[in-house]
């Protein structure tokens, strides 16, 4: 039991690579056992996930279960490890979505093998960049999810996919370019990348040595958040980064999407939370309105975006433009007011928001999976009328939406309400217009309704080979855990909302 | 069982119907109603039951019953939810319960429980009746059970769960949830049967149009959580120095002072939400439900939600005069304009929805000039009549739908009051429920319930010297009986215009004993208001309305003095109203001789067409070429695009400029070439003989040899 | 008495005669010869370099009998490659032996 | 001048000759024979030089067996050798020359060096032969080369068995 507190969150964090490794040595024509070995397997890091949640102590403040390994001793950088109600949160999102993002899998038929261990080396670089507590590891573990995420697209995806994958690997690497540069500056300017030692040096650094007399520290620090900035913006996406999005996440195979809206835009999110706030309360106060501007034109504009779609797969995936943009506004807020209350309402919403996004989105993608792995089609035109044929999918199609929707009593209002509510006292303006978005993302998820499942039934689907089909027995295990999560976090958001609560108070 | 404990289990039994309709009972239909009423009943039974204590307890005003548990956590505090009856709360909790209980039990008989299925029935479309041969041979056609029974029954469990969940909240945020519950199951019900088009198009234009209300509601709530840092209604209003403070704070916005924003934007929740003019399109069009029973939620339950919320934050608005006279403005308008649209309504639930925002204007209008006991009383009785109202007429279509199965002419609307006429005969209970409910809704003096409380209200208006707020609602009120009296004219007097009405038949019990029971409230739940200094009748009876529901503030308000004028005002527009609309119409055969069909009245002053081509035409412009096309598609990625095309261009340019030509032609292959010209003229060395070899060795031996020596050993 | 340098001008002279056989002669196997003259010269030299210098020092003597040994074996080595190549191609001229060039 | 520079004057003279006659006669077998008396010249200087154990070895390694060889091969070859064209190649006034620099290069060698004029020490009372034995198998001295040496032989003539085996009639067989 000691081994395990000691070393839970490196199990948690290499078990998905060690599955990987057994995947490997695997017959590659046993698709069933194949499947079924990364399923189990990828309950390890969910199981251990659940173990640490309730071995957290969420009175402690500071990190919990550090670990701190050797890594590159030259530069001070090592592999230091640490969770709090933060990263927590992220880290059971990620273990609970991938076992369900591989039980979505389970229809593709080609290089399985090479399909599910992608999927836990993305795992694992995921977890890594949530675990981390080096700058150079975030920074290595923050590449690392690019890679497999960039097959999968590339080599699982539908017909635009090698458009679609080089668009995002390019444009997530184009804007980690500058967040490299400025991290190896930290390491450079204080000889460690250790997060819990730069939160203390680096804010309050009054003078860096090696620096060109032309530049002031604060024109330093301003081109550094910046450039973390913009690697984290274009990850979440904010307007105007956004456009590889709708892209990758319309392309991408079912369970790509669901990890790549689910977790992977939340790394960018997180990496506000987790270096930008901490590392330049300043600048992030001086910019706030920025941000906030950049949020809000995401929110608006990717509800409109998402209204104006006809590919279903692409209304959803402008959707997570427009959720994102809240997560990002409460993190302005929070940048323009930190330690106040509404700061710590505007956070707990949009580290709520998160969590909540990554349910909803990922089912709604599944969701659209679902049906177009029976339709072969994602135009929303090509639909119509489809209730009576599939009850049970329609149901639940529309149960999500309301998530997505901010229907009161589902998860996302919780989170949506909070948001508001810290950001209205302190950016009112921004505030108000992104209740426009507000009101979009009705009108978009509406219009997905609409088209799918209401309406004149298209006889095309009602009879013959075409004939749709119920979504079956393993779909519907798929969607059970995300809406039972989406329900209860609706109706009682206390016993997630007190661990992010107690972190956010205790952080910003 | 404690009270309070009590007001918390009311919201649950419906939704609990809910979810085990939905997963487990959706094939047996007998089932599921039985789960639906049964819950209905529970929730019933322990409203009644709160309510009774509630009148038991004095001075409930000051000691409600409330209890509260955590909920949120807010950085170092918690955000707390819990319930909450107040004499407000108890009166609204005690109409709720009843008609909720009279929806589900009349919903058994409107789907048609016990009939045959349908013969081409499909779920999402109305049913369509079902041949079926009796003991002698003959093929009938008759009425056929919904497909989608069970789901029916779900999602007004839903629906009563939030309406439960609004009244008996402490606090505005749980009201929200309670609302929005509510609109996502007026979107699911006005959907219901969505393989219609305009079915369709219906729900999401209802939901569409209380979101934008709803929108600033949220807004409005989150601007007084941040002033108040509470959402309570009891914390926030017993405070007197936080109101004064909320009064007196300026906004930015139109002058309004921080209350008073506050306020208009939660107003503005209730415009979309009640159909208040600008937001009321979407009531008359949620008529496209299943007929009566959706019609019912939209217009005598749910739509008063509305009414009731402001009522709730009556407090917070009437500390700015400036939001209380749009408030005023609003609602009297609402009333006169919604009263002129009904006038030329062929549809019966359309001039009753229309009657519907009309009314609810009126209740709003009473609470714009500062009549809340009047407006919460006019609340209670318009639902009780508007609620028979609307069960009456899904009645009729009922019983007009037997008869269009009878002849077989689906081209016949059982909706069109022009089909109708003499159903008096045919359908006796539904004509005589109806005829109260008209009554009582055009105001017939002092029988029936919707006399007193629009006597009230034109009192109020008048004694507080709101004169153009009195004559607007006196003009709405003889519109209203004209076309209460229109309706019941030509749908039940005279002779049977068609076939089909000639066929028509009673409902079964299931649809009249509700109709019954809510005739009942509709006549006597009047007397409850009845003025103190009312001529002859005052004071026979106490005013147990005023004295309880007025008891919910701190102040208690006055009771007007009683004057002949506003009297005499409802008496009048009430009885002459009546007596032309039976006039006019009693001899009308057909829309042709009905001269009130003017278009702009019959096109609902072209609200749909502008709103059409002011916010729908761009809102898609907007999303589809504005935002998606030209930004995104146009700009963003083309100047992603555009650097990645600059990229290549240079990238080719350093190939084939720099690469090639100076790398590659002159350092790698020049390197090369030279190494190999002087490789290919140095090989005929290379002859092979090792003589020869050797012979060059020793000639470099001798020659290194003697020079080494020369440099070392000699030098 | 003989001088040291007697000893190594006649093994000087045999080395230069041994180096000219080797250089000069077409046939291959003279060609060994002639190597067979030049390690000749050098046992000379060893031998007497141990005579004249540390006679209590076994080196030279040493040194000659491995030279007695590599001798053999490259006689041995050489005249079996000779012998080889002659079989394939009929010819012992080292300078037709030339298939390693360009 | 004593018996022992008579007896070396006159054997550089034959091994001069001789040796000149290995590389110069048109006869092979001539010159194996030439070499022959070369090496037996060679061994009388070993004599000279008390180097007993060399002059020994001199005889039994070189003209027994070496030379044996020679004319082993020499016969074995000699079918197209029949003393067609000239014995030296065309290169062969090079070589002299480069023989002949060779030889002045060594001489100023040694016209140079002090060591040129020394005389040998006595030898009275050492027994040199023991001391050879003692050295080649002493680890202390040189037991490594001479392993190492005997090693090279092994592998030397193993090689020169398989380079000579007539691969072409084991095929054919």
């Amino acid at each position: 039991m000691d081994f395990l507190n000691t070393n839970l969150l490196s199990l948690i964090l290499f078990s998905p690579v060690a599955a990987a490794l057994i995947i490997f040595f695997l017959p590659k024509d046993e698709l069933k056992l194949i499947r079924w070995t990364a399923l189990i397997s990828s309950l390890v890091p969910f199981v251990l996930s659940l173990v640490l949640w309730f071995r957290f102590d969420p009175n402690k403040t500071g990190f919990q279960f550090e670990e701190q390994y050797i890594w590159y001793k030259a530069i001070g950088s090592s592999l230091h490890l640490g969770v709090d109600g933060l990263s927590l949160t992220m880290v059971l999102l990620t273990t609970l979505l991938t076992p369900l993002a591989i039980l979505a899998s389970f229809t593709i038929s080609e290089k399985v093998k090479a399909y599910m261990m992608l999927f836990l080396f993305l795992e694992t670089g995921m977890l890594g960049v949530f675990l981390a507590l080096d700058l150079l590891i975030f920074f290595v573990f923050w590449e690392i999810g690019l890679v497999p995420m960039y097959f999968l697209i590339n080599q699982w995806g539908s017909a635009n996919r090698n458009y679609a994958s080089l668009k995002f690997m390019i444009y997530t690497m184009g804007g980690s370019l500058g967040l490299l540069l400025a991290t190896q500056m930290l390491g450079v300017a204080f000889g460690t990348y250790d997060l819990t030692r730069l939160f203390d040096l680096w804010p309050s650094a009054q003078a860096l040595t090696n620096i060109p007399p032309w530049l002031t520290i604060s024109t330093i620090k301003t081109i550094a958040f910046w450039a973390f900035v913009i690697a984290f913006a274009v990850k979440v996406p904010l307007w105007p980064f956004h456009t590889w999005l709708p892209d990758a996440h319309t392309e991408a195979p079912t369970a790509g999407s669901m990890i790549l809206a689910g977790v992977l835009l939340k790394l960018g999110a997180y990496g506000f939370l987790r270096l930008v706030l901490p590392l330049y309360p300043e600048q992030a106060k001086y910019f706030a309105g920025a941000l906030a501007f950049l949020a809000t034109a995401a929110i608006v504009f990717g509800a409109f975006g998402s209204y104006g779609q006809t590919d279903f797969k692409r209304l959803v995936a402008y959707s997570s433009v427009n959720h994102m943009g809240f997560v990002v506004l409460g993190i302005a807020a929070a940048a323009a007011a930190s330690g106040t209350t509404d700061a710590h309402i505007a956070l707990n919403g949009a580290i709520l928001q998160m969590f909540n996004h990554g349910l909803s989105a990922a089912g709604m993608f599944f969701l659209v999976g679902v049906i177009y792995e029976r339709t072969h089609t994602r135009n929303l035109n090509d639909f119509g009328g489809l209730f009576p044929l599939v009850p049970v999918y329609g149901g639940i199609l529309i149960f999500t939406s309301m998530a997505s929707l901010g229907l009161p009593g589902l998860n996302g209002f919780v989170s949506e309400f909070l948001v508001v509510r810290g950001a209205w006292p302190i950016l009112t303006t921004y505030t108000a217009i992104s209740m426009l978005g507000l009101l979009f993302t009705g009108a978009y998820i509406l219009k997905g309704i609409k088209q799918v499942l209401h309406g004149p039934l298209n006889e095309h689907w009602a009879h013959g080979e075409h004939k749709l089909t119920e979504i079956n027995t393993r779909e519907i295990i798929v969607m059970a855990p995300l809406m039972a999560l989406i329900l209860v976090i609706g109706v009682w958001p206390a016993w997630i909302l007190d661990v992010i609560n107690r972190a956010v108070v205790a952080l910003f | 069982m404690a009270t309070e404990t009590l007001i918390w289990l009311i919201p649950l039994p419906p939704v609990l119907a809910f979810f085990l309709i939905v997963l487990f009972a959706n094939k047996n239909k007998a089932l599921s109603h039985t789960l639906g009423v049964g819950a209905a009943g529970l929730s019933w039974l322990a409203s009644m039951v709160v309510f009774v204590r509630a009148l038991s307890v004095e001075h409930l005003g000051e000691h409600p019953f409330h209890a509260s548990v955590n909920w949120l956590p807010t950085g170092e505090t918690w955000f707390k939810i819990g319930v909450l009856i107040d004499p407000l709360g108890a009166a609204t909790l005690f109409f709720v319960a009843w008609t909720i209980f009279m929806i589900f039990l009349y919903s058994v008989g409107y789907h048609n429980f016990g009939q045959p299925k349908g013969d081409h029935d499909r779920p999402g479309l109305p049913p369509h009746g079902a041949t079926v041969t009796d003991a002698h041979g003959h093929k009938h056609t008759i009425p056929s059970v919904e497909p989608m029974y069970s789901r029916f029954f779900a999602f007004l469990g839903l629906f009563a769960f939030g309406m439960y969940t609004l009244v008996v909240s402490d606090n505005l945020l749980t009201l929200f949830v309670g609302w929005e519950i509510m609109g996502l199951c007026s979107y699911l019900l006005i959907g219901f049967w969505y393989g219609k088009p305009s079915a369709r198009n219906a729900a999401i234009k209802a939901f569409m149009t209380t979101r934008v209300g709803d929108v600033f509601m949220l807004l409005g709530i989150v601007f007084l959580y941040s002033v108040t840092g509470t959402l309570s209604f009891r914390e926030i209003f017993t405070n007197e120095e936080l109101m004064h403070a909320l009064g007196t704070t300026a906004t930015p916005v139109l002058g309004l002072s921080a209350a008073g924003l506050i306020g208009l934007l939660l107003f503005i929740g209730t415009v979309g939400k009640s159909a208040q003019w600008p937001l009321h399109v979407w009531l008359p069009d949620a008529m496209e439900g299943p007929t009566p029973v959706s019609a019912m939620i939209h217009a005598a339950t749910m739509v008063s939600a509305g009414v009731y919320a402001v009522i709730r934050m009556f407090p917070l608005l009437s500390l700015d005069p400036a939001t209380m006279s749009i408030v005023a403005f609003i609602g009297a308008f609402t009333a006169l304009f919604a009263a002129t649209i009904a006038v030329a309504q062929n549809d019966i639930k359309r001039v009753l929805a229309y009657s519907t925002i009309s009314q609810l204007g009126y209740m709003i209008a009473a609470l714009g000039i500062g009549a809340y006991v009047a407006a919460a009383f006019h609340l209670i009785t318009h639902a009780f009549f508007k609620a028979l109202l609307f069960l009456g007429s899904g009645s009729v279509i009922h019983g007009m739908e037997h008869g269009v199965l009878h002849t077989g002419n689906h081209h016949v609307d059982p909706q069109d009051m022009f089909n109708m006429g003499g159903l008096r005969k045919k359908m006796p209970i539904t004509f005589w429920t109806f005829l109260i409910g008209g009554f009582a809704l055009a105001g017939f003096p002092v029988v029936t319930a919707g006399f007193w409380s629009k006597d009230e209200i034109l009192a109020d208006a008048f004694a507080h010297g709101h004169l153009a707020v009195f004559i607007t609602l006196a003009v709405a009120a003889f519109l209203t009986a004209f076309y209460t009296m229109r309706q019941i004219t030509l749908t039940f007097l005279g002779e049977p215009r068609t076939e089909e009405a000639k066929h028509a038949q009673e409902t079964p019990w299931t649809m009249t004993v509700p109709l019954i029971v809510l005739s009942v409230f509709a006549v006597t739940y009047g007397w409850v208001g009845i003025p103190e200094h009312f001529p002859l009748l005052g004071g026979l009876v106490p005013n147990w309305f005023h004295e309880f529901v007025g008891s919910t503030l701190a102040e208690h308000p006055e009771a007007v003095p009683f004057s002949p004028v506003p009297l005499l005002t409802s008496l009048g527009v009430a009885l002459g109203g009546l007596l032309l609309g039976w006039l006019v119409y009693r001899n009308v055969k057909s829309p042709a001789e009905d001269k009130l069909q003017l278009p702009v009245l019959k096109n609902k002053w072209y609200f749909d067409e502008a709103y059409d081509f002011l916010f729908v035409k761009p809102a898609y412009w907007i999303a589809e070429t504005l935002v998606y096309k030209w930004m995104d598609k146009g700009v963003l990625d083309g100047i992603l695009h555009f650097i990645a095309h600059i990229t290549g261009v240079i990238g080719a340019a350093i190939r084939n400029y720099i690469d090639l030509r100076v790398i590659n032609e002159t350092i790698g292959d020049g390197t090369a070439n030279t190494v190999k010209w002087m490789g290919f003229n140095l090989r005929p060395v290379q002859t092979g003989r090792i003589q020869q070899y050797m012979l060059a060795s020793f000639v470099v031996l001798i020659v290194v040899g003697a020079v080494l020596y020369y440099f070392l050993v000699m030098a | 008495m003989i001088p040291l340098s007697w000893y190594l001008v006649l093994s000087a002279l045999l080395f230069s005669i041994g180096l000219f056989g080797v250089l000069a002669r077409r046939n291959a196997v003279a060609i060994l010869l002639g190597i067979e003259l030049m390690l000749n010269a050098v046992n000379i030299n060893l031998a007497s370099f141990w005579r004249y210098g540390n006679p209590a020092q076994m080196g030279g003597q040493v040194f000659a009998i491995v030279v007695f040994a590599v001798a053999a074996a490259e006689v041995a080595v050489g005249l079996a490659l000779i012998i080889s190549i002659y079989r394939r191609r009929k010819t012992v001229l080292a300078e037709e032996i030339d298939l390693m060039k360009w | 001048m004593d018996a022992s520079q008579i007896i070396f004057g006159l054997t550089a003279l034959l091994i001069i000759f001789s040796a000149l006659r290995v590389v110069t006669t048109r006869n092979m077998v001539h010159a194996a024979l030439w070499l022959i008396v070369t090496l037996l010249g060679v061994t009388v200087l070993y004599a000279l030089l008390q180097a007993n154990f060399l002059a020994v070895v001199q005889v039994v390694v070189y003209v027994g067996a070496i030379a044996i060889l020679f004319i082993f091969a020499i016969m074995l070859t000699r079918r197209e050798m029949r003393d067609g064209g000239p014995q030296l190649n065309k290169g062969w006034p090079l070589a002299a020359l480069i023989s002949l620099a060779v030889f002045g290069g060594l001489l100023a060698l040694l016209y140079n060096a002090p060591v040129s004029e020394r005389l040998a020490a006595s030898l009275e009372g050492q027994d040199t032969l023991g001391a050879l034995g003692q050295a080649l198998v002493s680890p202390d001295a040189y037991v490594l080369p001479f392993e190492v040496a005997s090693v090279l032989l092994l592998a030397a003539l193993i090689g020169a068995v398989y380079v000579a085996l007539n691969k072409k009639q084991e095929s054919d067989k």
